[in-house]
């Protein structure tokens, strides 16, 4: 396990490729945008929304994925008001029981900043049945929410007919593909191809779930996508100064609502992300012990990329907090899933990366490797 | 080449279109003009709207009623029907916005007055209301006010055979509302062979309008109740009547004449 | 205008806005279509229902089945109940936010997909539009209701030819319900006409801009009914189970409160508490304009149903009516914070939709009634009603505490 | 709406309906004067005659408000005019209803009851001659007649036929001056895409 020379991302994050200089993809990245003219950009998009034609008595322009949180807040407002673009937003919305009222508060006040939204909220038994079954399985009760997250947006833009979808940070950033400076940086049109997804329903089928009950989690076809001339987009190319804190400030001058139960609960630094619901905390916790880095990393590497904390500083911080999870949110997420804690801590131990972490006898998992060093 | 016509009736008592079943009982349907909208937009070939209490309200066409459907902007024939009972009132009501005037009561009255609407509107103008049922063989003709039936009165044949009045408009008035009711003997019995007729009164199934409008002398069926019961009833039955010399049924695009340019 | 006719039997009148004919004998046209419910036999219509639906059910599992309104009251539970357990269809859920909602609205719309297990689409129109749309409406014929009654009229049809779901099924029928406008027999299915005639009282979306308003069409184009090129294409069909089940809400309410957790709430300006406990406004600032329009409002209605049931006797039913009728409204100022209007402004508007059939204002602000209740006979030394009567309330429209309008909100637990 | 709003002046000398012909016109999108005063018909980019009822009547009607002269001469200057129904038989030179009646003459040609047939009640197609660019579009469409009397009129004034027992003149056209036997304003969208057509056909030729 190497860490990367500049902030504290290991290369344990899967297929990610570290440069030969030994430095991550994302600290590439912020090196490489330094020199571009990013009203160049903002030229193309306007000159993008400008090219297209409202068919009679249609009036939503395009559709953006939304939660009510930081990044789609900032992104609906920024798209309708420079550029007098009216978003169909959609949300897939949690099931009762995994909402919170913080989540609510945040939807609610995206409604009210005047936007049309669409709620799309699949059934809530056959949710919680796929997430035990899921968190079984892979030890991660978020395989199946990820995939009807993932799915909701193209479905309803092909049913209104809307042909362009904008969405926020373009992932292969993250994957160290470098395509994404080029023009082709903002062509979201791959995820057309992301029906590898849709053979994610198998395992929901062999767990003994109907194709009727599983509407939700089909992600759409390439060719239907061909057919009514899908375009899209990602808006993170075309903003400059997107991050994570600083959508949040954007967003938290509009209205939203942040989590206050700090980063010793849940490693998440400001608690500016998973506002609608309470189990992220946990699978952060779990992708800590599978890949050696959690959510206070995130964060962590984002402030040391931004020259807005030393990594050493940082090194502090992800020794601290980068395991974090209150054994409150780990009792009701296994109140929730109908599970003991004690099977919970199995399963985790179970899909505990042993390279990088040794269990004691009494199940406190322990690091191998060195924050920033690596093992 | 002229096509047979699916007319849409609209019954109404105290300003309320309704169902109306066997000229007696009446269940409240709404307002006359969004349901003539209705049929508008629906492509039916000709709307009858039937006043059927005009008697009660001192006589007279109700012209308001008839302004308040013109509003709309209505583009399909119209035909009115109800206290017409002079010269004056069939005029007045062509200038209130219908294409054709129909005539019951008149008619019993005094048909040779009701020949004289003729001489300013013109016989193709003119429609014979006649609520006829089947009594010991032959046809009995209603008289509405007093519920009494008697056989077709030679004054009224007279008018017909004179050409003053198109069309005739038989109405098998004890099946009104009655699925599959209209009883065919009315048509079977009618005395003159050469007069236009239009069927009206429990026509609710298609196989009987196919019956109906394959008579050479019937050049329209009308329905009332019975297009109420379902979305676009009116295409439906066309669709059902293919082959039949009918207008063909549309489906209009985005409503056009609403649609904001 | 035509004299003003009593029916006999129960407390409508000729005046009924969805219009009502009395016969000879002095009955209504609403009376004589629920005598059906005693002489029709309900296991074959439901046979007849089996089979209507039978080509519906899809067989790849690759749709739904049908799509079926809902709110958090109404009939929601039981057609649900219909829907997916008794006919096995699998539905996809609609609602339209009607923004006024009470948390209790919300939490029985979450116990509503939790209990049955449904995957649920909510339509939220921008506040801008529908408060917009609400001030005109209010204006010009005194509806705080139209933006409600018209998204959750047309939303489900619109998700229907989107969806590609030709089959929409609804609960009972208004028109049949209450006036008889149909009989069950008739199997009368959902029309665009009949939208526009009773549910938006004469008014489509395109009605509502006029030359001397604001309202544009970006304003009212989501309550479009969909062109009949669109629904013929897809073939879409609103069916009604009041046609083909014994209709009783109030008996269908309790089995869904003992059954399936439903929860109620008492109103002031009624006895009934099972419907309409997911709005502020429905039996308060609405009520209150539907007496001010029309010379009655909601309680009539929940005493006419029960007489027909046979619950109560005329007498009984008048006696709670003139009881609950002239209840003031308790919940404007939501209303009025909600539109950013004042209440005087709110009141002079209330005032200027008082139908003078029913309102005289003998000095200026002082209103005498003369609505139907006044002149419907004897109510004097009436038995209070039988257990069988009662509606319980098990619980409050703020049901977690919050007295206010939820746009969106959690529900649970 | 394609092109500037026309307005178009609707005579209104007391016979028939014109709200009908009124609104199909405010519904194409143009402006719509009902009037009988010559000045306003004048500026109009276009006058329609409508007409329901008798021949002799009508003329009566129009020499009363003295309409008679006025229609001829605009006519004959070239300002477009539609008569519809009976509006296109006063057209004619003369009419033998009732009695015979002298007409407007501004297209040659008599009137006279429909041979074959007492009157021509209902929708009907009509097949209309590929050299006129007006009605060409609406060759082969169903409108809706309801007449009794029929304009007989030379070849070259004839763009348009329909049949019962045999054919017979149901549009006429000499120069700007058109007359339509049909309602097109009570011929839901067939009659709506005609009038539009000829109108605007008519004013922007």
């Amino acid at each position: 396990m190497r860490y990367c020379l500049r902030c504290l991302q290991p290369d344990t994050r899967p297929n990610t490729r570290f440069s030969d200089a030994g430095i991550c993809p994302a600290c590439d990245y912020v090196d490489a945008v330094r020199g571009v003219d990013w009203q160049e950009r903002i030229d193309i998009l306007t000159d993008l929304f400008a090219s297209r034609r409202r068919k009679p008595g249609q009036f939503h322009d395009c559709i953006i994925g939304v939660s009510g949180g930081k990044d789609s807040t900032r992104q609906a407002l920024w798209v309708r008001d420079k550029f007098d673009v009216n978003p169909l937003l959609v949300c897939l919305g949690y099931p009762p029981e995994q909402a919170t009222d913080r989540g609510m508060h945040n939807l609610s006040n995206l409604i009210d900043l005047g936007f049309d939204v669409l709620v799309s909220q699949p059934a809530p038994a056959t949710w919680r049945t796929l997430k035990r079954q899921g968190f079984e399985r892979f030890t991660n009760s978020f395989r199946s929410t990820e995939l009807a997250l993932f799915s909701a947006v193209p479905q309803i833009a092909l049913r209104y007919g809307i042909d362009l979808i904008l969405w926020g940070e373009n992932p292969a950033l993250q994957l160290g593909d470098l395509k994404t400076l080029g023009k082709t940086g903002y062509d979201g049109n791959n995820l057309r191809h992301m029906n590898t997804l849709s053979s994610g329903l198998q395992w929901m089928l062999d767990a003994g779930h109907e194709r009727r009950q599983l509407l939700p989690y089909v992600y759409p076809q390439p060719e239907e996508f061909d057919a009514l001339g899908l375009q899209i987009i990602y808006l993170g190319w075309f903003l400059g100064d997107w991050s994570l804190v600083n959508n949040a400030m954007h967003s938290c001058a509009q209205g939203l609502e942040i989590r206050t139960d700090g980063v010793a609960d849940t490693g998440d630094l400001f608690g500016v992300t998973a506002l609608d619901e309470d189990f992220t905390p946990i699978n952060q916790m779990i992708k800590y012990f599978k890949f050696g880095f959690g959510r206070t990393t995130d964060y962590v590497n984002e402030e040391i990329r931004l020259g807005r904390m030393s990594r050493e500083r940082g090194i502090e911080l992800v020794e601290q907090h980068d395991h974090a999870c209150s054994p409150d949110y780990i009792a009701r997420y296994c109140d929730y899933l109908g599970i003991g804690v004690d099977a919970f801590w199995r399963q985790v131990h179970a899909a505990t990366n042993r390279t990088l972490f040794d269990i004691d006898g009494d199940g406190r998992i322990h690091r191998r490797f060195q924050v920033g060093v690596g093992l | 080449m002229l096509e047979k016509r699916l007319i849409g009736v609209i019954t109404v008592k105290d300003g309320w279109a309704v169902q109306s079943i066997g000229y007696r009982r009446h269940r409240p349907l709404g307002r006359p003009e969004v349901i003539a909208e209705n049929l508008d937009r629906w492509g039916v070939d000709e709307i009858l709207l039937q006043c059927i209490d005009r008697d009660a309200q001192g006589g007279g066409p109700d012209l308001a009623l008839l302004e308040r459907l013109c509003r709309r902007g209505l583009s399909t024939p119209l035909v009115y029907a109800g206290g017409v009972r002079s010269v004056s009132d069939g005029v007045r009501a062509v200038q209130a916005g219908a294409e054709r005037i129909g005539i019951d009561a008149l008619l019993h009255d005094d048909p040779h007055l009701a020949a004289e609407l003729a001489e300013p509107l013109g016989a193709q103008a003119l429609i014979a209301v006649l609520p006829l049922s089947v009594h010991n063989g032959a046809l009995a003709w209603l008289d509405h006010r007093s519920r009494l039936s008697t056989p077709l009165a030679p004054a009224l044949l007279d008018v017909l055979a004179s050409g003053a009045i198109s069309e005739v408009l038989l109405v098998d008035w004890q099946h009104e509302g009655v699925h599959e009711g209209f009883d065919e003997r009315l048509l079977a019995l009618w005395p003159m062979p050469t007069q236009p007729l239009i069927a009206f009164g429990g026509l609710s199934e298609p196989s009987q309008l196919r019956g109906v409008l394959e008579r050479p002398n019937v050049v329209a069926a009308a329905v009332g109740n019975f297009l109420n019961h379902r979305e676009h009833a009116v295409q439906r039955l066309k669709q059902s009547l293919a082959g039949l010399p009918l207008r063909a049924a549309t489906h209009a695009p985005l409503d056009p004449a609403r649609a904001w340019s | 205008m035509a004299a003003l006719m009593h029916c006999r039997r129960c407390l409508y009148t000729s005046a009924h806005p969805l219009g009502l004919m009395l016969d000879a004998e002095g009955i209504c046209s609403g009376c004589r279509v629920h005598e059906e419910k005693d002489r029709l036999d309900w296991a074959e219509r439901w046979q007849r229902l089996e089979s209507l639906l039978a080509p519906y059910r899809s067989r790849s599992g690759e749709t739904y089945d049908c799509i079926v309104p809902v709110s958090g009251a109404g009939d929601s539970h039981y057609i649900v109940h219909l829907v997916k357990q008794r006919l096995g269809l699998n539905p996809l859920l609609v609602t339209y936010n009607k923004y006024f909602n009470t948390s209790l609205g919300i939490r029985n719309l979450a116990n509503l997909r939790i209990r049955f297990d449904c995957d649920l689409i909510q339509q939220n129109v921008n506040p801008h539009a529908v408060k917009k749309i609400t001030r005109a409406t209010l204006r010009d014929f005194g509806s705080d209701y139209w933006h409600c009654l018209a998204g959750q009229t047309v939303f489900p049809v619109q998700t229907a030819v989107r969806y590609r779901i030709p089959l929409i099924l609804w609960g009972a029928h208004q028109g049949l319900e209450q006036v008889g406008m149909y009989s069950h027999e008739d199997e009368v299915e959902m029309t665009r006409r009949h939208r526009q005639d009773h549910d938006l009282m004469g008014r489509e979306a395109d009605d509502l801009p006029t030359m001397f308003d604001t309202l544009k069409e970006s304003d009212i184009w989501q309550y479009r009914y969909p062109d009949d090129a669109a629904l013929s294409a897809i073939g879409v069909r609103g069916v009604y189970l009041g046609n083909y089940v014994r209709w009783d809400p109030k008996a269908q309410h309790e089995q869904m409160i003992e059954r399936c957790g439903y929860r109620t709430a008492a109103f002031a300006r009624t006895f009934d508490t099972y419907d309409h406990v997911d709005c502020w406004n429905y039996m308060d600032l609405h009520d209150v304009l539907k007496l001010h329009k029309h010379g009655y409002s909601k309680v009539t209605d929940h005493a006419c149903r029960e007489i027909r049931h046979g619950r109560l006797t005329r007498a009984q039913g008048l006696a709670l009516v003139r009881r609950h009728e002239q209840a003031a409204p308790q919940h404007l100022d939501k209303f009025c914070e909600w539109l950013g209007l004042d209440r005087s402004g709110l009141g002079f508007l209330l005032d200027r939709h008082r139908n003078p059939r029913w309102w005289r204002e003998a000095e200026t602000g002082r209103w005498a009634f003369a609505g139907a209740s006044t002149t419907a006979g004897e109510a004097a030394g009436v038995t209070m009603p039988p257990a069988s009567a009662v509606f319980e309330a098990n619980d409050v429209l703020a049901h977690d505490g919050i007295d206010g309008y939820i746009t969106i909100g959690k529900g649970h637990p | 709406m394609s092109g500037a709003r026309l307005t178009i002046g609707v005579v209104d000398y007391g016979a028939g309906n014109l709200a009908s012909v009124a609104r199909a016109i405010t519904g194409l999108g143009h402006r719509c004067r009902v009037t009988r005063d010559t000045e306003t018909l004048a500026a109009a980019d276009a006058i329609v005659l409508p007409g329901v009822g008798a021949f002799p009547a009508a003329m009566a009607s129009l020499h009363e408000h003295g309409l008679v002269d006025f229609l001829r001469q605009q006519a004959r200057s070239g300002q477009p005019l539609i008569g519809i129904c009976l509006g296109m038989q006063l057209l004619a030179d003369m009419s033998l209803e009732h009695r015979l009646t002298a007409g407007l003459g501004l297209i040659p040609g008599r009137v006279r009851p429909l041979a074959g047939a007492r009157w021509h009640i209902g929708w009907n197609t009509i097949e209309i001659d590929p050299e006129d660019a007006l009605l060409s579009p609406s060759d082969g469409q169903s409108l809706y007649f309801n007449h009794a009397y029929a304009f007989d009129t030379p070849p070259p004034y004839c763009i348009g036929v329909s049949r019962l027992a045999d054919a017979f003149t149901v549009a006429v056209r000499r120069g700007k001056v058109v007359g339509l036997q049909f309602h097109p304003e009570k011929s839901q969208l067939a009659g709506r895409l005609l009038l539009k057509n000829v109108i605007e056909g008519l004013c922007r030729a």
